[in-house]
């Protein structure tokens, strides 16, 4: 039974592993690991299927208890019976000294990844959507985003996680393991993509009532793809010229939604939300729960509650005219 | 069945120390107490990591008056104890009654003497910051030991005062004194680490 | 029936008679009071942990409800069956009731049930105390499920970790209860684990040294200890959450120099250990049934009993592997990742033993052996995963994943739950006096198993797909679909297997065939007495001379001596089991209850108002004042002296 | 007898809805436009609820209320905490100063705060002076204390006056 668990559990790890983002790794931090994981993996299957072996082949020469039990013992059996024991509790000990030596060297491994020059991103998680600042020694070069992190292929990325209320864990399972993102504590990881791609990542302790939609986009690209939307993300807002566009805008200044959100280049500078001054560019809304079409932002406008239940934003009653004119202010913020 | 009896009808009903199994369950309530007060000091010392100053600023140092007070006053009432302790061996139902009144009396001073130090000598609330609330748990646990030893000897002390009396009485009179001892003794670390610990930490 | 122990005593008949009358005798003094008032009195330990047993299998079900609901929930993508709010809370009581008010309780009520016939006693060392903490674990029970119905169940998981649990995040009652629950659980696990360590220590049947107590036993005892120093941590944890909602302390609020993460230390430090809690019990009962079924004695007494030791104190030196994703000095890594696997070492020797033991004996294939061999089968499997996530560099991608769930599920079930219904079928004979029905027995193992293996193994590949634990819900894009569906069907599976089984002791209950004595030829002393064992569990105390007593063919002196007309007992040594003394127990009281009810209601007051602890304090005083007030004790022990 | 239990087990569950309920999907009425909402005379449904008038708390912070109600211990506005209210201190008087504003600074919040949180404030408003239920009442907030937590405040029943020299 659990022989033919072990097998199956083998097809089906070598069957998925594409679209296991653990063991599909995107850079060498996550490749570190898959590998290890790989020599577990094999050593845990031999073990099991050795006991389960054990296990059926006793039971299938198992002799027949006609007498009752006895307290008499044959030495000899008792003996060979205790070496057993103790040669496969020494075999134990040296698999687990194995696998001890490998998980500190792939430890070591991990920590000496960082390099002179990396990118350096500060993540803070909120309840449930994640703030994202690229440093930068001079202050108005910073860039400010919101659920979507860009980054260039081949170059490391120093993550420093912070929270400013619960704890949250920042998880991209392609590129690297998890760490905690604790309110008085910060701490950081440096991750790297070796190819380009999207890689899903998610907060992975629990964290209130939508913990289940707080995800976050790592989009890798090739370096100059990258500092072309780095450039992109410093440019302010503009007011709209466009008369609809700038009732949109007008709505969003002096309506609800400046008291939470920030559009860099316009009085909106709530700190509540997301940073919206490139709304537009970004592929996903209410962090990495829908997509983002101009269809889904007017539904997640008017009723964030029927998505996200219990998300911070509140619902907001515009009549369609406003609701269009809103949305072309928004569509233009990218 | 003489030959196959193990016959014990000339044991003795009553035993004191670790014969006695009161003796290990209070043992046990040591053991659970003690660590529930050592996990606090732990506590206590983790905290300190977040702190540049301990007390931290505007928060004077803990006044020793009324805690040393209290320290003589412990380690003092293990005498009068271990005499209640030998009188209960002998079962000697008034001289253990009269110990057991004098102990009352010495653990209401030791709790007259925490609410003084609740009252003054900390210099902050337990809702100041963590340093406050940290002490006053320590103190606090400690206090509700003294309070819970003190009512038991209280009650003991009524039960041998107005009877019917029990030898078993007496082995409780001297797990009493057991317990009493921890509470003496483990007062003098709980002391050492909300009085002493922030003049050097 | 026979007093005397072995196979081969026989009485005179002079002796026979003298026996009849000691037993009437006997029954008199310590027979619980019937009806009403003799339940909420007992001070007997076979009904008190038989009251606990089904108790705590209430809970299961209720927790196993919350389970299937989950399963329901999380069958499809973006569902909205289950909103976030209700899902919080429905796995955050799955996770509290199954390891505080199931699985504890049940290993605990088991060692009460089977300690003192195991070690040849009449009772537990402090039976009032034992009734007390049977209604402290009722009335804990009963306050969180009345909350959940209430709609304020706790919602921020059974770790509750802060601040997501403190007073910023956690508006409501609904933490707090989850605190007091921890409240009423500590005082119910320290009351039953001081009950068992000076019950195994003190009360022992002349003979039984150390040497010679059965493996359950000894398992009982580690876990005893356990109990004793993992609760103080998350008693000062609870409380110092209790008080930051409560009264404003500071403990957990960084900006007055508290620390989230000293919360996550004192968990783990007492959460760790609770794993090792529920699952040395269970090697208690897969060491007993291996033993039975094999036919001869388990293979390496001394290296199993020095294993469940070494489990004990290595189980309280890994507790950081839980926390390695906070980010931690390197040298404390290796630490924990080394103490982690290492802890290994004794689970495999346990595992090793058993398989020599199966090899070197003559197998009777009986439905509670393949329930211990499942254990076995399953029990690795979650070891291995376990060992992967106690390595760093992995746990950091497994961990808060659905392979961790899939891990402890095969360690708690596997590891526990397997060996647990095993022991129910091995004991039911026991203590109801029936056989259970074998073919009932080996289907509902086999569905059990399959179901089981179907809902938890996907789970390992849920996690490697990125599937965080706790989540109300998944994309419908993210690949995932597949996993939960074959989870969501495994649970049913695994809930015909469980109710198959229930429905086994259902029948056995009612019209099992009668058991006698010793149905299975066990070794140990609770055979050696009728089932169900009468209230003062043997006429005379036996004697023994060896590991199994039943097994011996030299025929053993009984005790005599012992009063009858009052509840007595004989203490003896602690190491060699020498008698030292006798021992006059308590009888049934009203005041345990009673004690147990103020308890409530200063704890369920304190949920409001830090008040409610004064006004607990005043009412226990006032029962506790009742319950240890003397009454009049039989002449040979009051005291004829002058005032 | 059993009528009388079920009755109380009715009403606790009452109470605990009333007080635990989390009421995530009420949508505001009109908003989109800056507008004179006259108050509903209504009870507010917040004030009996420890979600929203946590709720509320952390919009008090979100909102900068604190910049001139300092914590309601006042600075450029009025204290929130202390015995006399210029404006009123029922739920229905502090959502109008919310909505409409009030001379001498305080802006009109109508139209850009929904009303279920305008609701969320003022019930956490009128809880820093304890004039709600002890057991809803905010405990403290996970930052430097300045004064002590809602729930432990001395509840006040502040009277309503205006000072000389205003209107």
């Amino acid at each position: 039974m659990s022989r033919a668990a072990i097998v199956v559990a083998a097809v089906a790890c070598a069957a998925c592993s594409g679209r296991m983002p653990v063991l599909d790794p995107g850079g060498p931090q996550a490749a570190r690991i898959a590998t290890y994981w790989w020599i577990v993996f094999w050593l845990s299957a031999l073990i099991l299927a050795a006991v389960v072996a054990f296990l059926l082949h006793t039971l299938a020469h198992r002799r027949v208890a006609a007498a009752p039990a006895s307290l008499v013992e044959d030495t000899r059996v008792e003996r060979r019976l205790a070496l057993g024991v103790a040669a496969a509790v020494g075999l134990t000990a040296l698999t687990l000294v194995v696998l001890l030596v490998t998980s500190v060297a792939t430890g070591r491994a991990l920590r000496s990844f960082g390099g002179t020059d990396p990118l350096t991103l500060e993540v803070t998680g909120y309840q449930w959507w994640w703030d994202v600042e690229y440093w930068d020694p001079v202050p108005s070069q910073r860039v400010r985003t919101a659920n979507e992190i860009h980054i260039p292929v081949g170059r490391p990325v120093l993550v420093k996680t912070r929270s400013l209320d619960v704890i949250h864990s920042f998880w991209v399972p392609g590129l690297h393991g998890k760490k905690d993102n604790i309110p008085g504590h910060g701490s950081s990881l440096v991750l790297q993509a070796d190819r380009a791609g999207t890689f899903i990542g998610r907060c992975a302790e629990f964290c209130g009532v939508q913990h289940a939609h707080m995800q976050l986009l790592v989009i890798a690209d090739q370096p100059e793809v990258f500092d072309a939307w780095l450039q992109a993300q410093r440019r302010s807002a503009v007011v709209p010229t466009d008369a609809f566009a700038r009732h949109g805008f007008d709505l969003f200044m002096t309506g609800p939604c400046a008291l939470c959100h920030t559009v860099l280049g316009t009085p909106a500078g709530g700190r509540r939300g997301p940073d919206l001054t490139h709304l537009a560019s970004r592929r996903t809304l209410a962090a990495g729960t829908l997509p983002n079409t101009v269809g889904h932002l007017a539904g997640w406008i008017i009723d964030p509650q029927a998505q996200k239940p219990g998300a911070q934003m509140p619902g907001n009653a515009f009549g369609a005219d406003d609701l269009s004119a809103l949305l072309a202010f928004l569509g233009g913020l990218s | 069945m003489s030959q196959r009896a193990l016959d014990v009808s000339a044991l003795p009903t009553i035993a004191y120390g670790p014969r006695a199994s009161i003796w290990w369950g209070v043992l046990g309530l040591v053991a659970i107490e003690g660590s529930a007060l050592a996990i606090v000091g732990v506590s206590y010392l983790y905290l300190r990591q977040n702190f540049v100053a301990w007390p931290p600023p505007g928060t004077p140092l803990p006044a020793l008056g009324a805690a040393t007070g209290d320290l003589v006053v412990l380690l003092a009432s293990i005498v009068p104890m271990a005499i209640v302790d030998r009188l209960a061996r002998a079962e000697r139902r008034r001289p253990v009654a009269i110990g057991l009144g004098v102990m009352v009396l010495l653990g209401l001073a030791s709790l007259a003497l925490r609410a003084l130090q609740f009252a003054g000598a900390l210099g902050c609330r337990w809702d100041s910051h963590a340093y406050g609330s940290v002490v006053w748990t320590l103190l606090g646990m400690h206090a509700a030991h003294v309070l819970t030893s003190t009512l038991e000897n209280a009650l003991l002390m009524a039960v041998l005062v107005v009877g019917p009396v029990e030898r078993k009485d007496f082995v409780d009179a001297h797990v009493n004194a057991f317990y009493w001892y921890f509470i003496a003794a483990v007062w003098v670390p709980t002391y050492a680490l909300v009085y002493l610990a922030p003049r050097f930490l | 029936m026979s007093s005397t122990v072995g196979p081969t005593s026989t009485l005179a008949p002079g002796e026979a008679a003298r026996e009849t009358l000691d037993r009437a005798a006997l029954e008199r003094v310590w027979s619980t009071p019937p009806g009403f008032l003799g339940w909420l009195t007992s001070a007997s330990h076979k009904s008190v942990a038989l009251r606990y047993i089904v108790t705590a299998f209430g809970f299961f079900a209720l927790g196993g409800v919350l389970a299937a609901l989950m399963r329901l929930q999380l069958t499809r993508p973006e569902s909205r069956l289950i909103g976030p709010d209700l899902y919080n809370q429905i796995f955050t009581m799955h996770g509290s009731t199954m390891m505080f008010l199931f699985a504890v309780p049940v290993m605990e009520a088991f060692g009460i049930y089977l300690v003192p016939l195991m070690i040849g006693t009449r009772n537990v060392a402090f039976p009032r105390m034992n009734n007390f903490g049977y209604w402290i674990y009722l009335f804990g029970g009963l306050m969180l499920w009345t909350a959940f119905a209430l709609d304020i169940g706790p919602d921020t998981g059974w770790f509750a970790y802060v601040p997501l649990s403190g007073p910023a995040y956690s508006p409501g009652k609904r933490v707090d209860i989850w605190a007091q629950l921890i409240t009423f659980t500590e005082i119910a696990a320290l009351v039953a684990a001081v009950e068992l360590i000076v019950t195994t220590l003190k009360m022992r049947c002349p003979g039984m040294s150390l040497n010679r107590m059965p493996l359950f036993v000894w398992a009982m005892l580690v876990t005893a200890f356990m109990v004793i120093f993992a609760m103080p941590a998350i008693m000062v944890a609870s409380t110092m959450l209790a008080m930051d909602r409560l009264v404003d302390t500071h403990f957990f609020n960084p900006a007055e120099g508290g620390d989230a993460l000293l919360w996550q230390h004192l968990f783990w430090f007492f959460g760790h250990p609770e794993v090792y809690i529920i699952f040395i019990p269970a090697t208690g009962f897969v060491s007993t049934i291996v033993s039975t079924f094999a036919r001869r004695r388990i293979v390496g007494y001394p290296a199993m009993v020095l294993a469940l030791i070494a489990t004990g104190f290595l189980g309280f030196s890994l507790w950081v592997h839980h926390m390695f994703a906070v980010g931690l000095p390197q040298l404390g890594e290796a630490f924990f990742t080394a103490a982690s696997m290492m802890i290994a070492i004794p689970s495999g020797i346990q595992v090793f033993c058993w398989l020599a033991t199966l090899r070197g004996g003559r197998i009777v294939m009986r439905a509670p052996l393949l329930w211990a061999l499942g254990f076995i089968a399953l029990f690795v499997i979650g070891g291995l995963t376990g060992v992967m996530t106690a390595a760093v560099p992995l746990d950091l991608q497994l961990h808060d994943t659905y392979f961790v769930v899939a891990h402890f599920h095969y360690v708690l079930i596997g590891g526990a739950l397997f060996p647990l219904l095993g022991a129910v079928l091995f004991w039911l004979p026991k203590m109801c006096g029936r056989m259970p029905d074998e073919r009932l027995g080996r289907v509902s193992f086999w569905i059990t198993f399959v179901g089981f293996n179907l809902t938890f193994f996907p789970m390992h590949l849920l996690g490697l797909g990125g599937m965080p634990r706790r989540v109300y819900t998944y994309a419908r894009d993210a690949g995932l679909t597949t996993g939960n569906v074959v989870a969501s069907a495994g649970a049913v599976v695994l809930t015909a297997g469980i109710l198959v089984f229930l429905a086994n002791v259902a029948w056995t209950l009612r019209r099992g065939a009668p058991a006698g004595d010793d149905p299975w030829g066990a070794e140990t002393l609770e055979w050696a007495t009728a089932s169900p064992p009468p209230s003062y569990n043997f006429a005379y105390l036996p004697t023994v001379d060896g590991q199994a007593p039943l097994w011996s063919t030299q025929e053993r002196p009984v005790v005599t001596g012992l009063r009858t007309d009052v509840r007595e007992v004989l203490i003896t040594d602690g190491v060699d089991a020498t008698p030292d003394h006798r021992h006059r127990l308590d009888g049934a009281s009203v005041w345990p209850f009673l004690t147990a009810v103020a308890a409530t209601i200063g704890v369920v007051t304190a949920l409001f108002t830090p008040w409610g602890v004064t006004i607990g304090s005043l009412l226990a005083l006032v029962t506790l004042t009742g319950w240890f007030w003397p009454r009049g004790a039989p002449a040979h022990e009051t005291v004829e002296q002058r005032p | 007898m059993s009528r009388v239990a079920a009755l109380a087990c009715v009403m606790l569950a009452l109470v605990a809805c009333e007080r635990e309920h989390r009421r995530f999907s009420e949508v505001a009425p009109a908003s989109g436009r800056p507008t004179h909402v006259t108050p509903q005379p209504s009870r507010n449904p917040a004030e009996g609820n420890a979600w929203a008038i946590a709720q509320g708390k952390q919009l008090y912070e979100a909102y900068n209320c604190n910049g001139c109600h300092a914590n309601g211990g006042g600075g450029m506005g009025p204290a929130l905490m202390d015995a006399t209210w210029l404006y009123g201190s029922e739920p229905q008087d502090v959502y109008t100063s919310i909505v409409e504003g009030r001379p001498n600074g305080m802006p009109a919040f109508g139209g850009r705060i929904p009303d279920v949180q305008v609701w969320q404030l003022v019930a956490y408003v009128r809880s820093m002076s304890g004039q709600t239920r002890f057991d809803v009442r905010p405990a403290r907030s996970d930052h430097m204390r300045v004064k002590e937590s809602e729930q432990a405040r001395r509840p006040e029943r502040p009277v309503t006056a205006a000072p000389s020299g205003r209107p």
